[in-house]
């Protein structure tokens, strides 16, 4: 891809007290393209998303890195123009969609409040967006309350109020989680229709590996706040470059292995925040650990083709 | 809705029940007035006498019934010491009471409800512990004292309000503060309690997402949906005002009906205490009503419902 | 074959609905798990699983229909019958955090169906806790800890230790991995097969993930909107499943293999899932089905057999 | 809407008077708290008054006569109206009495006016009452027997005059806001002459520390129910002057001598001998009360100044506890919020001192009535008492609170019994004195109850009001001037 | 979240010393705080005599007011720790029972609360005292009797909001019975927001026996609690500012100090306020 990052990711750092939530984390997403971030509960993808936004809970601090939103260094921006960002060059949707809008306010005013303007000056265009996210019946649910709506209703609602303003970013935070397959599988329709169409670059935060084969370019490996691996998504799944991801890829279930077989285990847990040590964040788990493992963190390695990995042992994977 | 407010009703009446009986029966446990109503040297046929006269001597029951039966037919009876009736007796108190009811719940919301809000949205920082302290001061001091020096300083130092009465809308002030002061703390609380709570999700989240400040979502997003527990407990807190403001009223010579009770009851005039009890009750019901169909106003969800 | 360890026949379970209609939650569903064996249920959210895992371990009373435990009709049963019964039958929440008392510790929790029965106490009592503890991959000496200090699959463990201190019959699984991480559930899963297998006990396992359920199951049946559309042995539901429903549930679930996921036919089902407090006449499902004819809307299809499987679909021979 | 000192220049039209409490009737021969009095009886005239030296006068009566024991003759005065304009005749006076008498009524003021049986106009300005048996407190009584006039009464109906009440007074009821205020206004034909003040209110102030800053800021001219303490910063306030009377009530403590350790002479003679009076009265009462000797004071009649109390003597107390064998016994005492818990506490420490351990009941007044008047159980061993019969005569008090069968005397003595019985049928003036001499010596050397002081009234006011307050507690405005 | 914030740590300590002071008052009270000296009225603070010194001065019957502040903790210690004991032990269990029983045992719990809300506590409490009398253990019974409404509806909704939990179904299955559902398995549970409104009322439960020490209602004379000592030196608010002040000052120190902890105990038990 030739085109200029949408969004670039630099080295992000952030810290909850003396505890460093994520560690360097660093990405870029094309125009047009879907970049999936996945990992286990807990591993930093949500704060990573929020501190793109710049809207970290109080009590995390970002440490380092720069967010460039088409080539421009927001990091420092102050709030006024970050405010006049968020909804506009970048948007974001959420896990729970039904959570995410206020069960007071209509479908129609939270997407006018997306383009900061009264609701009845923009009518027109809001309904348009309601067909474009495949919502039947705008007219009419337009006037209603989140309470009327269904999950996936309501996610397109959230999807809507993102993409109104046309942002060149959407960050989507486990957008399907809370859905159902069927209608995750017609919202995953929709991004990726609404990628190729607008050419918006989609960060999608996911857990589940399934989500990530159907939708996403290249995907981002976290593991415990820093990146295990990148690379597009074939490759990824083809032949995984960090045993985090070959162990995760090798545990979940799929239709065409043998019923009752056994899984492979990854065992033990993610270490906590506080639990983070000097060397590799998966050694306690890993079954290629050694002590250079244990003592020194590797570095997001490239392996040529196109993928980084941060594993010591990566080319000792199969 | 109907249906709900036709329930609220019939519960309502239960509970009002409820409270006439408990007091009816209480206040007759405390022995009945007729010793308060002779001069000091009255002999015992002279009390038995006024007491067979008054009706004291009848079975309790029996005084029971009757006291239902007139009230079914609406008729509250007569004040025993004020010969009197009750009816208008109470009612004279009330434009006072709703008036210092509704000065204190003004100086409790008013200075409350933004305090609460400062607080939760300044979480942690300065402001909110010097708001917790204001705040938090109110509701530890007893009004008996923090009255006596809001007159002193006021009233008699500074001379700017009147020390006593209710005959001036500047009589007001101060009644309304010392009695709104304890309110005013609970919703504080409150509403900082429920901001906090709303704060912390997602849909505030997702507002600054779409570039609101947290001052908009705040103003268009999360009041209204904090305002429910709060009304609720604007509910409860109004029958306190009512009655409650005993001692306030006191201090500051306002005739409310909380003042009017107490009396009532050291006078042991029986029917007062009833009404008074019966106008509290009543009110403390509707106002529960009235945050029922507020929360229908507030919440589409409880609307929708209908 | 030998008596069924459960047998249930035309349940149906409805709730007062807050608009006056009864949510019909669960609506005339029939079926049967042999010892030893294992039957998924599978559906989307709201369909009713749950509800009907509830009523099998008698957390909801039936409004309509029968319910066999080991033979035993649950309607009508003695109060002593039914403290008796439910001992066979015990069951695997969903969610690991709230399914233990954050208060109580992990021995006395796993120790409380025992001790409440009389079964044990004192030492005997810890025994067993240490054994049951053991049996699902912890160590005794977890017993003295409180829920909080364990992850989620550790919890989701004790969860199964305790139901499993009663040596029922039965363990009824309600999505027992759907609030786990990716790399958790394989732990439970492993775990959870391997003690179908040592102990020959059946289940009864609820999931909306297709996969997990081909994984651990030897029959399934698949839900929609309160009613059964599908009842098959695995491997005929997985290689030909007879309901457009099911077809559409497996080509909506989203396969961790780029190259298998991106050429899978894709059968969109256009539209949201009707409300079960006023279910479309007809076929329920005829609202989203894009094989729907006049008759669907109409008459409501039963569950018939075809080749190994049940189907409640009128044109499931021409589907096939 | 600041009443301020400035306003109070020049001549004063308004006089502003803060109760503890409000009117509870207007209506004369219904309430007779010391509130409703205060205000009422500024608007009717009585039969009778006393002067400032305390002297029964006439009123409404010009004299009087008996012409036999139980008969009395008044002759009233003809040129008095009400204030419609009609004119008070003997027929009003008669209907007054007839109306305070009548049980269907209901007066509680009853049982000081049931010794009159017959009231009838025997002339055109005369009126004759007569009695059941000689009742020498009669006329003591009729003090407080306001004059209605009938034809009003009559038309309103009780309930409807009770809110709109007139007489012949020196004012006329303005408005009544129940519970907040009363106003009166000057009665321009009253026939004693012009009233200094043409307008009255009184407010109801319950807390005696607002009533104070009322007076203070100027809100109030005139307030009353202070206690010794309150005086004391007040002192040095240049606008205002602190008025005292010592009044009719005698405060003192009631021993029953019919149960527990009171029941024993040693034991009441030991209390008496503890209790240091005068040092109660100079320490805690800042010397406004006069210590009194007798259960009655000089404002009534039956006083004598010969019988003195025992003195305080706590050794001798000491020596008499352990005679009766009463070291650390228990006693009882029975009090209310309306009694003053300085001196309860004081008595209580100086009992602590001799050996005997007081412990407080505290009831709330009604209850504490109904047990001061129960069973000698129910009325525990002790109890403060403020004694007020509003008829200056010692027959309203010790006949009440000792004579046996009284409900609440708990004292019984053959001797004191035959005493006050004669004082009280006989008109004779000498001869009841000597009656009740044996009575008050028979009640010191039993020690029925130890009298501790003469009550003092103390009032508040702005320094240009000049008046004398009574001994009875009366509150005439009409005896009221401004001088500024 | 097992820290404590200096500032919290304070307060506990101020909560503590409290409670000890309370608890040590008749040994570490320079006076017998019953012990009159007639001629010592009214004495400021300071005032130095053969037994000592006055270090708060002197009340109106010339008794040591540090050593009747110091007995007067006890008290009004007492009568909240004790009222809401009561309270708390009433109101929760019909809480209980009304959340997990439902149905007409509900109902009739639900409505007496109603009842005994729309009368206002004052009010109920004049009218039990005139019944009762005034006494220590009258006051605590009033005190206890009327405020349980407040508990029984927190421990209502959150018995009911528990009760839908899985553990409490597990619970079921397990085979245990109504009693120990409640109280091992419930009860741990709903104590934190009960807690909650435990402290706030104690706060309240020391202005209100002082409110009804002001009526002539409260701890009687001549022992001292803060309340009957304000409401006696609220006659001397000019003449002897030490006779409110002190009391006051440890009144609103104690009540702010509990209000803190409450708040502070809120956030910390309150499952919504806890970071996600
Ligand atoms: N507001 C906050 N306060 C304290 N800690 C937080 C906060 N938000 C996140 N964290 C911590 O930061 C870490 C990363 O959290 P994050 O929400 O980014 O995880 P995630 O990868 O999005 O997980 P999930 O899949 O569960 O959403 C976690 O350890 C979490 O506990
Ligand atoms: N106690 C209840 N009262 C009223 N309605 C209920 C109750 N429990 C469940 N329902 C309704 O019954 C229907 C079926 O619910 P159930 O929980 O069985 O679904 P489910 O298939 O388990 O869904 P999920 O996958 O979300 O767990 C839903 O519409 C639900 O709202
Ligand atoms: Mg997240
Ligand atoms: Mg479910």
């Amino acid at each position: 891809m030739t085109t200029e990052p949408a969004l670039i990711v630099e080295n992000l750092s952030l810290a909850l007290g003396r505890a460093n939530l994520v560690d360097g984390v660093g990405f870029s997403v094309a125009p047009g393209e879907v970049l999936a971030l996945v990992g286990e509960s807990g591993c930093g993808k949500s704060v990573t998303a929020q501190a793109i936004m710049r809207l970290l809970a109080p009590v995390i601090r970002q440490t380092g890195g720069r967010v460039l939103l088409a080539g421009q260094d927001i990091t420092a921006l102050p709030e006024r123009a970050m405010r006049a960002l968020r909804g506009q060059a970048m948007s974001m949707i959420f896990q729970e969609p039904q959570a995410a809008l206020d069960p007071l306010a209509t479908v129609g005013t939270h997407i006018a409040e997306a383009l900061r303007r009264p609701l009845r000056d923009v009518r027109d265009q809001v309904l348009q967006m309601l067909a474009e996210v495949g919502i039947s019946d705008p007219a009419r649910r337009i006037d209603q309350y989140p309470f009327e709506l269904s999950g996936g209703m309501c996610q397109r609602v959230m999807i809507a109020c993102a993409l109104i303003s046309r942002p060149a970013v959407l960050l989507a935070d486990e957008p399907t989680t809370a859905l159902d397959v069927t209608i995750q599988a017609q919202i995953l329709d929709l991004l990726r229709r609404l990628a190729a169409e607008r050419r918006t670059a989609v960060v999608l935060i996911t857990h589940d590996m399934g989500v990530v084969a159907d939708i996403a370019d290249r995907v981002a490996v976290m593991y415990a706040g820093r990146i295990a691996e990148t690379g597009p998504t074939a490759q990824i799944f083809a032949r995984p470059r960090h045993p985090y991801t070959s162990l995760l890829l090798a545990s979940i279930p799929r239709l065409t292995d043998a019923p009752k077989s056994a899984l492979a285990v990854i065992e033990g847990r993610v270490p906590t925040p506080a639990e983070f040590g000097p060397g590799c964040r998966f050694a306690s788990r890993c079954p290629l650990a050694d002590d250079t493992c244990r003592a020194a963190t590797p570095p997001l390695r490239d392996m040529g083709d196109g993928r980084l990995s941060a594993c010591f042992h990566a080319e000792q994977l199969p | 809705m109907i249906r709900l407010l036709a329930g609220r009703l019939l519960q309502a009446a239960v509970a009002s029940f409820g409270v006439l009986t408990i007091v009816f029966f209480v206040m007759r446990l405390s022995g009945d007035p007729t010793l308060l109503l002779v001069p000091e040297g009255a002999s015992a046929e002279q009390v038995a006498q006024l007491r067979a006269a008054l009706g004291f001597d009848r079975p309790l029951v029996v005084q029971y019934a009757a006291y239902l039966g007139d009230l079914l037919r609406l008729d509250l009876g007569e004040s025993l010491v004020q010969r009197a009736p009750v009816a208008g007796i109470v009612g004279e108190r009330i434009p006072y009471t709703l008036a210092l009811a509704g000065g204190a719940l003004l100086v409790a919301l008013g200075i409350g409800i933004p305090a609460g809000i400062l607080m939760a949205v300044h979480r942690g920082g300065l402001l909110e512990r010097a708001l917790a302290a204001l705040v938090l001061a109110g509701q530890s001091l007893p009004t008996f004292w923090s009255g006596i020096l809001l007159i002193l300083f006021f009233g008699v130092y500074l001379g700017w309000l009147p020390t006593s009465g209710a005959d001036s809308p500047a009589s007001l002030i101060m009644p309304a503060i010392a009695l709104g002061a304890l309110t005013m703390s609970t919703f504080a609380r409150m509403a900082r309690i429920s901001v906090l709570d709303e704060l912390s999700r997602d849909y505030v989240t997702a507002a600054r997402a779409r570039g609101l400040s947290v001052w908009a979502a705040v103003s268009r997003h999360v009041l209204r949906n904090a305002a429910i527990p709060v009304v609720t407990i604007a509910a409860l807190e109004i029958g306190n005002l009512l009655a409650g403001a005993v001692i306030v009223e006191t201090v500051f010579a306002w005739p409310g009906i909380g003042q009017l009770a107490i009396q009532s009851i050291q006078a042991r005039d029986f029917l007062v205490v009833q009404t008074v009890v019966l106008f509290v009750s009543s009110v403390y019901i509707a106002m529960n009503l009235l945050a029922d169909l507020a929360y229908a106003a507030i919440d589409p969800r409880i609307r929708g419902r209908s | 074959m030998t008596a069924p360890v459960l047998e249930v026949t035309d349940l149906a379970v409805h709730f007062p609905g807050r608009t006056g209609a009864p949510v019909r939650a669960v609506d005339g569903v029939s079926f049967a798990v042999a010892p030893g064996e294992t039957l998924g249920l599978v559906g989307e959210s709201g369909c009713g699983k749950s509800t009907v895992s509830n009523a099998v371990v008698g957390l909801v009373p039936p409004t309509r229909g029968s319910l066999r435990v080991m033979g035993t009709e649950m309607a009508g049963a003695t109060r002593a019958t039914k403290h008796e019964i439910r001992a066979r039958v015990q069951m695997v929440f969903q969610d690991p955090v709230t399914s233990l008392n954050p208060r109580m510790s992990v021995g006395a929790a796993v120790g409380e169906p025992l001790l409440v029965r009389g079964l044990a106490s004192g030492a005997a009592l810890r025994a067993r806790v240490d054994e049951l503890l053991e049996e699902v991959g912890l160590r005794p000496e977890h017993a003295q800890r409180y829920p909080h200090q364990f992850s989620g699959g550790q919890r989701q463990r004790i969860v199964i230790a305790r139901a499993l201190a009663l040596r029922p019959d039965l363990l009824v699984c309600d999505e027992p991995v759907s609030a786990l991480d990716v790399s958790v559930r394989a732990q439970i899963l492993n775990l959870l097969v391997e003690l179908q297998q040592r102990r020959g006990m059946a289940s009864l396992f609820v999931s909306h993930d297709l996969a997990v359920v081909r994984h651990v199951c030897d029959r399934v049946a698949v839900m929609y909107l309160g009613r059964l559309v599908e009842l098959a042995p695995r491997d005929a539901l997985f290689a030909a499943p007879r309901h457009p429903y099911t077809r559409a549930l497996l080509a909506a679930v989203p396969e961790p293999d780029p190259v298998a996921q991106r050429a899978k036919p894709r059968v969109p089902l256009a539209g949201e899932i009707p409300s079960p407090s006023n279910p479309p006449p007809g076929c329920t499902f005829h609202t989203r089905c894009p094989f729907a004819t006049e008759r669907c809307r109409q008459e409501v299809p039963s569950l018939r057999p075809l080749g190994e499987s049940m189907v409640a679909c009128h044109h499931a021979e021409t589907l096939a | 809407a600041l009443a301020g000192p400035a306003l109070a220049q020049a001549t004063k039209d308004t006089l502003i008077v803060d109760l503890p409490g409000d009117v509870a009737t207007m209506d004369p021969h219904v309430q007779w708290d010391t509130e409703s009095y205060s205000v009422y009886r500024n608007i009717f005239d009585n039969l009778v008054t006393r002067d400032t030296a305390g002297k029964i006068v006439p009123q409404v009566a010009t004299a009087w006569r008996y012409t036999d024991p139980t008969t009395i003759v008044f002759d009233l005065r003809t040129d008095i109206t009400f204030s419609d304009g009609s004119k008070l005749t003997p027929a009003d006076v008669v209907f007054s009495i007839k109306r305070i008498t009548n049980p269907a009524f209901r007066s509680p003021q009853l049982s000081q006016f049931d010794q009159i049986i017959a009231a009838d106009v025997t002339g055109p300005a005369q009126v004759t009452l007569r009695t059941k048996s000689p009742y020498p407190v009669l006329l003591a009584q009729l003090v407080k027997l306001s004059i209605v006039p009938q034809a009003v009464v009559e038309k309103l109906g009780d309930q409807a005059f009770n809110q709109q009440v007139l007489g012949s007074g020196p004012y006329v009821l303005k408005s009544w806001q129940r519970g907040v205020a009363s106003t009166l206004e000057a009665n321009p034909g009253y026939w004693r002459g012009a009233t200094p003040f043409k307008t009255v209110t009184f407010r109801a102030v319950p807390d005696i520390a607002t009533r104070i800053a009322d007076v203070r800021t100027g809100r109030a001219d005139i307030t009353r129910g202070l206690s010794p303490d309150d005086t004391a910063p007040l002192k040095n306030e240049r606008n205002l002057q602190v008025l005292s009377v010592a009044t009719e009530r005698v405060t003192h403590l009631f021993l029953n001598p019919a149960i527990g350790p009171t029941r024993d002479k040693r034991v009441r003679q030991a209390i008496a001998h503890a209790i240091d009076r005068d040092a109660i009265i100079a320490a805690l009462m800042l010397g406004f009360p006069k210590r009194a000797d007798v259960m009655l004071t000089e404002a009534a009649f039956g006083w004598v100044g010969d019988v003195p109390f025992w003195p305080y003597d706590p050794a001798r107390a000491k020596a008499l506890v352990k005679e009766a064998g009463a070291e650390g016994a228990e006693i009882p005492f029975l009090t209310s919020p309306a009694y003053d818990r300085r001196v309860n506490e004081a008595v209580q420490q100086m009992l602590g001192e001799v050996g005997l351990k007081v412990s407080f009941v505290m009831v709330d007044q009604p209850t504490f009535l109904r047990r001061r008047q129960g069973t000698p159980e129910e009325a525990l061993n002790m109890a403060q008492g403020r004694w007020s019969c509003a008829c200056q005569d010692a027959d309203g008090v010790i006949f009440p609170l000792f004579r046996t069968g009284s409900q609440w005397a708990k004292f019984s003595n053959a001797e004191f019994d035959t005493a006050v019985d004669a004082a009280r049928v006989t008109l004779d003036e000498k001869e009841r004195l000597t009656h009740y001499r044996r009575a008050f010596t028979i009640l010191r050397d039993e020690v029925a109850a130890v009298p501790l002081f003469q009550d003092a009234a103390i009032y508040l006011a702005r320094r240009e009001l000049k008046w004398t307050p009574t001994p009875n507690e009366a509150f005439f405005v009409f005896d009221m001037k401004w001088v500024p | 979240m097992r820290g404590v914030s200096p500032g919290m740590a304070l307060i506990l300590l101020l909560l503590v010393a409290f409670i000890v002071a309370a608890l040590a008052a008749p040994w570490i009270a320079p006076f017998d705080p019953l012990r009159q000296s007639l001629l010592m009225r009214l004495r400021p603070p300071g005032t130095t005599v053969a037994a000592g010194m006055y270090l708060l001065g002197t009340d109106d019957l010339g008794r040591d007011l540090l050593s009747r502040v110091l007995h007067g903790a006890r008290a009004s210690i007492a009568v909240a720790a004790l009222s809401v004991s009561i309270s708390l032990a009433f109101g929760t269990l019909l809480g209980l029972l009304a959340g997990w029983f439902r149905g007409w045992v509900a109902i009739a719990i639900m409505r007496s609360v109603d009842t005994m809300l729309s009368i206002p506590a004052i009010l109920l409490a004049v009218l039990t005292v005139a019944v009762l009398g005034p006494s220590f253990l009258n006051l605590i019974l009033v005190l206890g009797l009327t405020r349980w409404p407040r508990y029984t509806r927190v421990a209502y909704a959150q018995t009911l909001q528990v009760a839908t939990l899985p553990y409490i179904r597990a619970a079921e299955m397990a085979g245990a019975g109504s009693a120990r559902i409640l109280w091992r398995h419930i009860l741990p549970n709903i104590a934190g927001p009960l807690m909650v409104v435990a402290t706030s009322e104690f706060g309240l439960m020391i202005l209100f026996e002082a409110g009804l020490s002001f009526l002539g209602l409260g701890i009687q004379p001549p022992y001292p609690s803060w309340g009957s000592i304000m409401s006696v030196g609220r006659q001397y608010v000019e003449r002897a500012w030490w006779l409110t002040v002190f009391p006051g000052a440890c009144l609103f120190v104690l009540v702010l100090c509990v209000n803190l902890f409450g708040d502070w105990l809120r956030d910390r038990v309150d499952p919504r306020s806890q970071g996600r």
